[in-house]
C-alpha cells in the first residue's frame, strides 16, 4: 500500500480523462510565470505536496499571486507534515465552485468488492460524517470482476442531488474511477472534494490515491514513482530495498523478529514490561545470516539503548539468524546489549554458534523479553 | 476428524518442482501428509520424492482423485493456478504465497464462494491437525494432538501460541492460519463455526491483530452461536502501534479506531472471550476455566 | 396471442429521445404498440410524445412493469443499454441497431441467456404482431392479421413477403426479423418452437440467407419437432454469389459449401420444407398446401 | 469483416509476443543487403503480399538470395492473386522446420464463444483436413468474456503431441492469440503453418488475422491500415467510403437496391429470368436522394446494359429515391435502360417524380425484374 501525491494522482486523472483543474509543478520563477500565461490569471492556488492529510489546516494550500508564489513555495518546501515532508508545490487554476462533494472508490477488504462512497459532505474529514452524519454518506457496492457501466452510478448520483447532464458526467466519473483502479490495481481513488462549477460541471479539487505493493511486478510506472517515495525515511528505504518490513517508532530497545505477529507481540511485550521498542522488524519467512546482519545494521543506526532478537524458527534456520548476529556483533561494534531468543528449526546448532562466540542465547520469549528490559533499565 | 483436514486427505502440491514447494512436500510427507501429486506445467512425467507430477491439476485430480491442493507458487502466478485448482474440482484451496495482489484475491475469493470451496491464505501458513496431517509449512515438532482449536492471522506468532500449548499439555484439534492479508478466504468466522461443531474441540483460541475488523465479526458470533469457550490474543496491542502504518502484514494497519488492538480486545471481552496480554498466558487461562 | 409479444405487451425504448428512437417509438405508439416510457441518461423527467422519460431502465421498469425493451442507440453504446435492459428485469428485449461489434453481440447473448432473457437481434427489423402491437420498424400497412408466421433473417426483403402474402389474403400471426449478423439473439429453431406452439399460427415461413448454419439447423428441428406447413425462401441462391464475399449483412457469407443457398435449399427440401424461388411463390406455395 | 496482411498480422503477433521469424519489407536493393545482414545470411524467402490464400501454389512465395530477391520482388508485385494485387514482398529469414502444425482461434459464430482450433496437419488447407481426417482437427471452446490461462489450454497441446518445454510455449501462445483477439475485436487468428524447430520452440511461420470491421470505431489503428487496404477495387472502395454495401459480380445488369436480402434477392430474380447482376449493391436503410445518386454513378462506371432500382421502403422515402434517380439520369447521362420498382414509404410522390421526368415507375418486384431482362435482351 502507498500513496501518491496529489499531483500523480491528478495527471492519472488527467489520463482516465476525470476533469481536473490546469495543474503545474512549480520549480522556480519561469514556471510561475508560464503557469499565470496558461491559465490567463495573476491569481492561483499553491499547494504543499505532501503524503498526509489536513494540508489545509496545517497553511500548506494557499492562494498565491504571481508576486507571492515563490516566497511561498520556497517557505514551505521540505517543512514536515506529520512525518511527512512537503516534497513539492503544485500550482493549480482557482476555480469557481459551488458546492462541495465527497467521493471515493475503494477495493472493500470485507466483502471483497469494489465499493463506491459518495457523500454530499465534501472538503471535510469523511470519518467525522460517517460518525456524526452517517446518512449522508451513500454507497454502491460493485463485483470486483465488474465491467463498470455508466448505468451502475446513476441511481448513487441520484442520491447525491445530480440531475439531467451533471448526473451523467458523474456517473461516467465512477465509471472512469473504476477503470482506473482496474487498472493500475488501486486499493482507493478517493475525490474530496469533487466540485461543482457554475455550469454544473464536475471537477476534482483533489486526490488521494493509494496503490496495492504487491502489484508493483505489473504496475511499472508507478513502481517507479514509489521506489524514490519510501526514500523519505531512509532506514525505512534501506529496508525495503532489503526486503524487510521496518518501521521507525520512538522507544529504547531495538528489535529483530521473524514474522509480522510475533514482531508486534514483540513489541508488545517489551512495552508490558516497562520498556518500549524502537522499530517494528519483520525479516521475514525464511531469512538467511545476511538479512539477519543487515537487519542488525538498521537498527545500529538508531539511538538505542539494547538490542532484542526473537525468532521462532519455522521455514527460517536458527543457525542461519545465529551466524548473522555474529558477524554483525563483531563488524558494527555495538556497543549496546543484545538478548536473543531462538528456538525451532536448527535451534541447538544456533545456540551453540552463539556461546562459541560469546553470546548468551534464550529459548522462551517471555522470559528473555524481561531480560533484555533490565538490562535497559540497569543501564540507565 | 478435527476441521477441514485429516489423514485421508489427499493434497496435490501446486509448484511441487520448485524450491520452497519442494522443500514444504518433503517436510508434509515426513509428517504423515498424504501428497499424492505435484503440478508443475511443463514437468509432467516427472516425479519428486517419488510423487508424480503432472502438467495439469485436471489431470492430478482425476488420477488420484485428491480434494485438496496447496499453492508454491510466486505470487504473480498465484491468480492462474488459483483458478486452475478450482477448475478442477478440489474443494479445499490453500495458497502459502505472499505478495498476491489484492485484487487477484479478491477475484479467487469470489470464484470460490460461487463453488462453494475453502479457500485458506494467501500469505497464511497454511492449516495442521496435529498427529495427523498437514497442509502448509506449520512445523509439525511444535504441535501435539488434542482439543485446542487455533485460528489465527499470524505465522511464527502462531507457532509460539501453539507450542505454549503444548509445553503446558494442552494438545490442538486442528490449527488454521488464515493468513495476514487484508483480503483473505476464510475467516475467524467461518473457523469458529467449523470448531463449533467438531467434537474433536473443546476450547478455542483465537490469534488477532490490528487492522480490519475480523475479529470482531468473530466476538458477534461466539455471542450468539459457539457454545464452547474461547481464548483471545490480540498481536499489536501496546501504545508504540502507529496509525496508518503496515506492521509487516499487509492486513495490519490501522485506520481509525476500529482497528485498533485495544479496540478489539474491548469487543472480545465483551463477548465473554478471555483475552490474554502474552502468549504463555494463554494455557493459564484455559487452565482456569477447567 | 401469437408469439413474443401481443396488445397487452408494454414497452420502453431506449435512446427514445434520439432522432432514429423518437421516429420509430412514434410510428410504434400509431400502430398501437404500449410504448409506456423511454430511457435516455440524463434526461429524465421529460416527455415524449406524453411519454415519460427516465435516467435508467431499472427507474422505468419500476414504474411502468413494463417487460421488452427496444434498443435505438448508436453501435458503440448498445453493450452497455442492453446489459442495463437485461438488469432491469425485462425479458424480451430487441435491439434494431446495426453495426454492434460481434465480440459485443456474443457478451450480450451470453448474459441473456444466464437470465432466460430472449434477445432479438441486433441488425434486425424487430417483431411485429399485425393488428395488435411492433417492436421495431417493421411497416404496419404491409401486414394483416392472420395465422401465417414469419421468421426472417431480412428486413426489407421480409416486407416483400409480408407485403405477397398480404395481397394474396394471407395475414400474419408474428412476423420476427432475427437480423443479418453472424451472431444474433433468437435463431430460426426458437422461433420455429414458438410457432409450433402458438394456436394462433397455422403456417410457417422461413426466410433465410447465404451464410451460416442456422437453417440447416432448423431443417432438422422441422423434420423432429415441427407439424405445421414450413415454406422457405433463401436469398443469394443464384450462381452470381461470390465467396468470401459479404453480401451486405455481416452473416451473409459463403465459406465453403455449407453457407450456399443451394446447400440449405437441399437441405430444406429434405426435411420437407417447401421451398419458393422468388417472394411471390410462397402465397402460391400455401394455397397448394391447403 | 476484413483481412490483414501477412506481414500485419505478423507485426500483431510480434507485439504480443508470439515468436515470429525476422521480416523486412522489400523497398529497394538496400533493404535486401540490410536484412541480409541482420539475419547473417545471403538466402531468405520472399513472400508476395496478397489477401488471398494460395499464394505457395501461385508462386508468390520462394527462396531467393540476396542476387535474386529483387528481381523476383519485382516480378510479382502488383501481379493478380485471384481477384487481389500482390501489394508488397515481405523479406523472411529461413527457418529450420521439423515439423508442421495449424492453430486458428476464431470467434464461433454458432455458439458466441471462442474456438481454438489444433490440428497436427498444418501448412495445408484446414477445410481439406476437416473434411478427410476429422479426428485430426482438436478444439477447445472457451466462453467469449473468459479470461484466458495457460491452463485452458494445457490438454489441447497433449492432443496435438506436445511435451515439457514446448506444451507450456504451446499454451502460451494460444493465451496471447485469445488476448490479441480481445483487444483487437479480431474474428480470426490463424497460423498456418505453426512451426517447431530443431531446438523444440514453437514458431508462426504464417498469419491469416480477420477483423470486425463493425469495430472500427474502437479500433483507430487498425481502421486506418483498413481504409487503405480496400483501395484494391475501387469502385468497392469508393462504395465503403459513401456507406454503401457494393459487391463486384460479372454480368449484365447494374442494381440497386435497399437492403442486403432483397438486394440478393434482387440478383436472384435476375437471373431467374434468364440475365445476370453486375453486381451486388445494398444502399442500407433509410437512403437518401445523395446515396440513391451515388449508387448510381457508381454502376454507371461499371460496362453494363441495363440498371435496376429496387426499394421496398420502409425507413427510405420512395420520393427521396426518386430525386436521387432523376438528377443521376440528368448528370451522368445513362444510356442503358433503366427499371425502377418502388413500393412502400411515399411511393405515390416518388412515382410522381418519375413520371413527371419521363422515367417509369412499377411497383412489383417480379415483373419489373423480367422487364429490364427483356429490355436488356431486346437491345442485344
Amino acid at each position: 500500500m502507498s500513496m501518491l501525491y496529489e499531483f500523480e494522482g491528478k495527471l492519472l486523472f488527467k489520463d482516465s480523462k476525470i476533469p481536473i483543474p490546469r495543474i503545474k509543478i512549480y520549480t522556480d520563477t519561469e514556471s510561475i510565470k508560464q503557469f499565470a500565461e496558461e491559465i490567463g490569471s495573476d491569481t492561483m492556488m499553491a499547494k504543499g505536496q505532501a503524503l498526509a492529510g489536513g494540508r489545509g489546516k496545517a497553511g500548506l494550500i494557499k492562494k498565491v499571486t504571481t508576486e507571492t508564489a515563490e516566497e511561498y513555495s520556497k517557505s514551505i518546501i521540505g517543512r514536515d507534515h506529520k512525518g511527512k515532508p512537503v516534497a513539492a508545490v503544485m500550482l493549480e487554476e482557482l476555480v469557481e465552485i459551488t458546492k462541495e462533494y465527497y467521493l471515493a472508490l475503494m477495493l472493500d477488504n470485507k466483502s471483497g468488492s469494489y465499493l463506491m462512497l459518495a457523500s454530499t459532505m465534501g472538503g471535510v474529514d469523511i470519518e467525522e460524517v460517517a460518525e456524526n452524519h452517517p446518512t449522508e454518506i451513500h454507497r454502491t457496492l460493485l463485483p470486483i470482476d465488474t465491467n463498470p457501466q455508466t448505468y451502475h452510478f446513476m441511481e448513487l448520483g441520484k442520491k447525491m442531488g445530480f440531475k439531467a447532464k451533471t448526473l451523467t458526467q458523474f456517473a461516467s466519473i465512477c465509471v472512469k474511477m473504476l477503470k482506473m483502479a482496474i487498472k493500475h490495481d488501486l486499493t482507493l481513488v478517493e475525490i474530496n472534494p469533487l466540485v461543482t462549477t457554475p455550469d454544473d460541471k464536475l471537477i476534482a479539487a483533489d486526490s488521494k490515491v493509494v496503490i496495492d505493493g504487491n502489484s508493483y511486478f505489473r504496475q511499472p510506472s508507478i513502481a517507479a514513482l514509489q521506489s524514490q517515495r519510501d526514500q523519505h525515511t531512509k532506514l525505512e528505504f534501506e529496508a525495503t530495498q532489503a526486503g524487510i518490513s521496518y518501521v521507525q517508532l520512538d522507544g529504547d530497545i531495538g528489535i529483530i523478529a521473524g514474522g509480522a505477529g510475533l514482531s508486534m507481540a514483540t513489541c508488545d511485550l517489551l512495552e508490558f514490561y516497562g520498556s518500549s521498542p524502537a522499530n517494528f522488524l519483520d525479516v521475514g519467512g525464511g531469512a538467511n545470516d545476511e538479512k539477519v546482519y543487515k537487519a542488525l545494521e538498521l537498527i545500529s543506526k538508531m539511538d538505542i539503548k539494547g538490542i532484542f532478537v526473537n525468532f521462532f524458527a519455522g521455514i527460517t534456520r536458527c543457525d542461519d539468524v545465529a551466524r548473522g548476529v555474529v558477524s554483525a556483533n563483531k563488524k558494527l561494534n555495538i556497543k549496546v546489549p543484545i538478548v536473543i531468543r531462538m528456538i525451532g528449526t536448527k535451534d541447538t546448532e544456533g545456540i551453540k554458534i552463539l556461546e562459541e562466540n560469546g553470546i548468551h542465547a534464550y529459548n522462551k520469549m517471555e522470559p528473555s523479553a524481561k531480560k533484555i528490559v533490565e538490562l535497559v533499565k540497569g543501564g540507565n | 476428524m478435527a476441521v477441514l483436514l485429516d489423514k485421508s486427505t489427499k493434497v496435490i502440491v501446486q509448484g511441487m518442482t520448485g524450491k520452497q514447494g519442494s522443500f514444504h512436500a518433503k517436510s508434509m510427507i515426513d509428517y504423515g501428509t498424504q501428497i499424492v501429486a505435484g503440478v508443475t506445467p511443463g514437468k509432467g512425467g516427472q516425479e519428486v520424492f517419488g510423487v508424480p507430477i503432472y502438467d495439469t491439476m485436471k489431470e492430478a485430480v482425476e488420477a488420484t482423485q485428491a480434494t485438496a491442493s496447496v499453492v508454491f507458487i510466486p505470487a504473480p502466478f498465484v491468480y492462474s493456478a488459483a483458478l486452475e485448482a478450482i477448475d478442477s474440482g478440489i474443494n479445499l484451496l490453500t495458497i502459502i504465497t505472499e505478495g498476491v495482489p489484492i485484487r487477484d484475491t479478491a477475484r479467487i475469493r469470489r470464484r470460490v464462494h460461487e463453488q462453494n470451496i475453502t479457500l485458506v491464505g494467501p500469505n497464511c501458513p497454511g492449516l495442521i491437525t496435529p498427529g495427523e496431517t498437514k497442509i502448509g509449512i506449520i512445523p509439525g515438532a511444535i504441535c501435539s494432538k488434542g482439543n485446542v482449536g487455533i485460528v489465527s492471522r499470524s505465522g511464527t506468532l502462531t507457532y509460539e501460541i501453539i507450542h505454549n500449548l503444548t509445553l503446558s499439555g494442552y494438545g490442538q484439534s486442528t490449527c488454521i492460519g488464515l493468513g495476514g492479508d487484508p483480503v483473505r478466504g476464510i475467516d475467524f468466522k467461518e473457523s469458529l463455526r467449523l470448531f463449533e461443531q467438531d467434537p474433536d474441540t473443546k476450547h478455542i483460541v483465537l490469534v488477532g491483530e490490528i487492522g480490519g475488523t475480523g475479529e470482531q465479526e468473530a466476538a458477534q458470533l461466539v455471542k450468539e452461536e459457539i457454545s464452547k469457550p474461547v481464548y483471545g490474543f490480540i498481536a499489536g496491542n501496546g501504545t508504540w502501534v502507529k496509525p496508518g502504518k503496515q506492521m509487516g502484514h499487509a492486513g495490519a494497519i490501522v485506520h481509525g479506531k476500529s482497528g485498533t488492538a485495544q479496540e478489539k480486545l474491548r469487543i472480545l471481552n465483551e463477548a465473554g472471550i478471555l483475552t490474554a496480554h502474552t502468549p504463555s498466558e494463554i494455557p493459564n487461562k484455559i487452565k482456569e476455566t477447567m
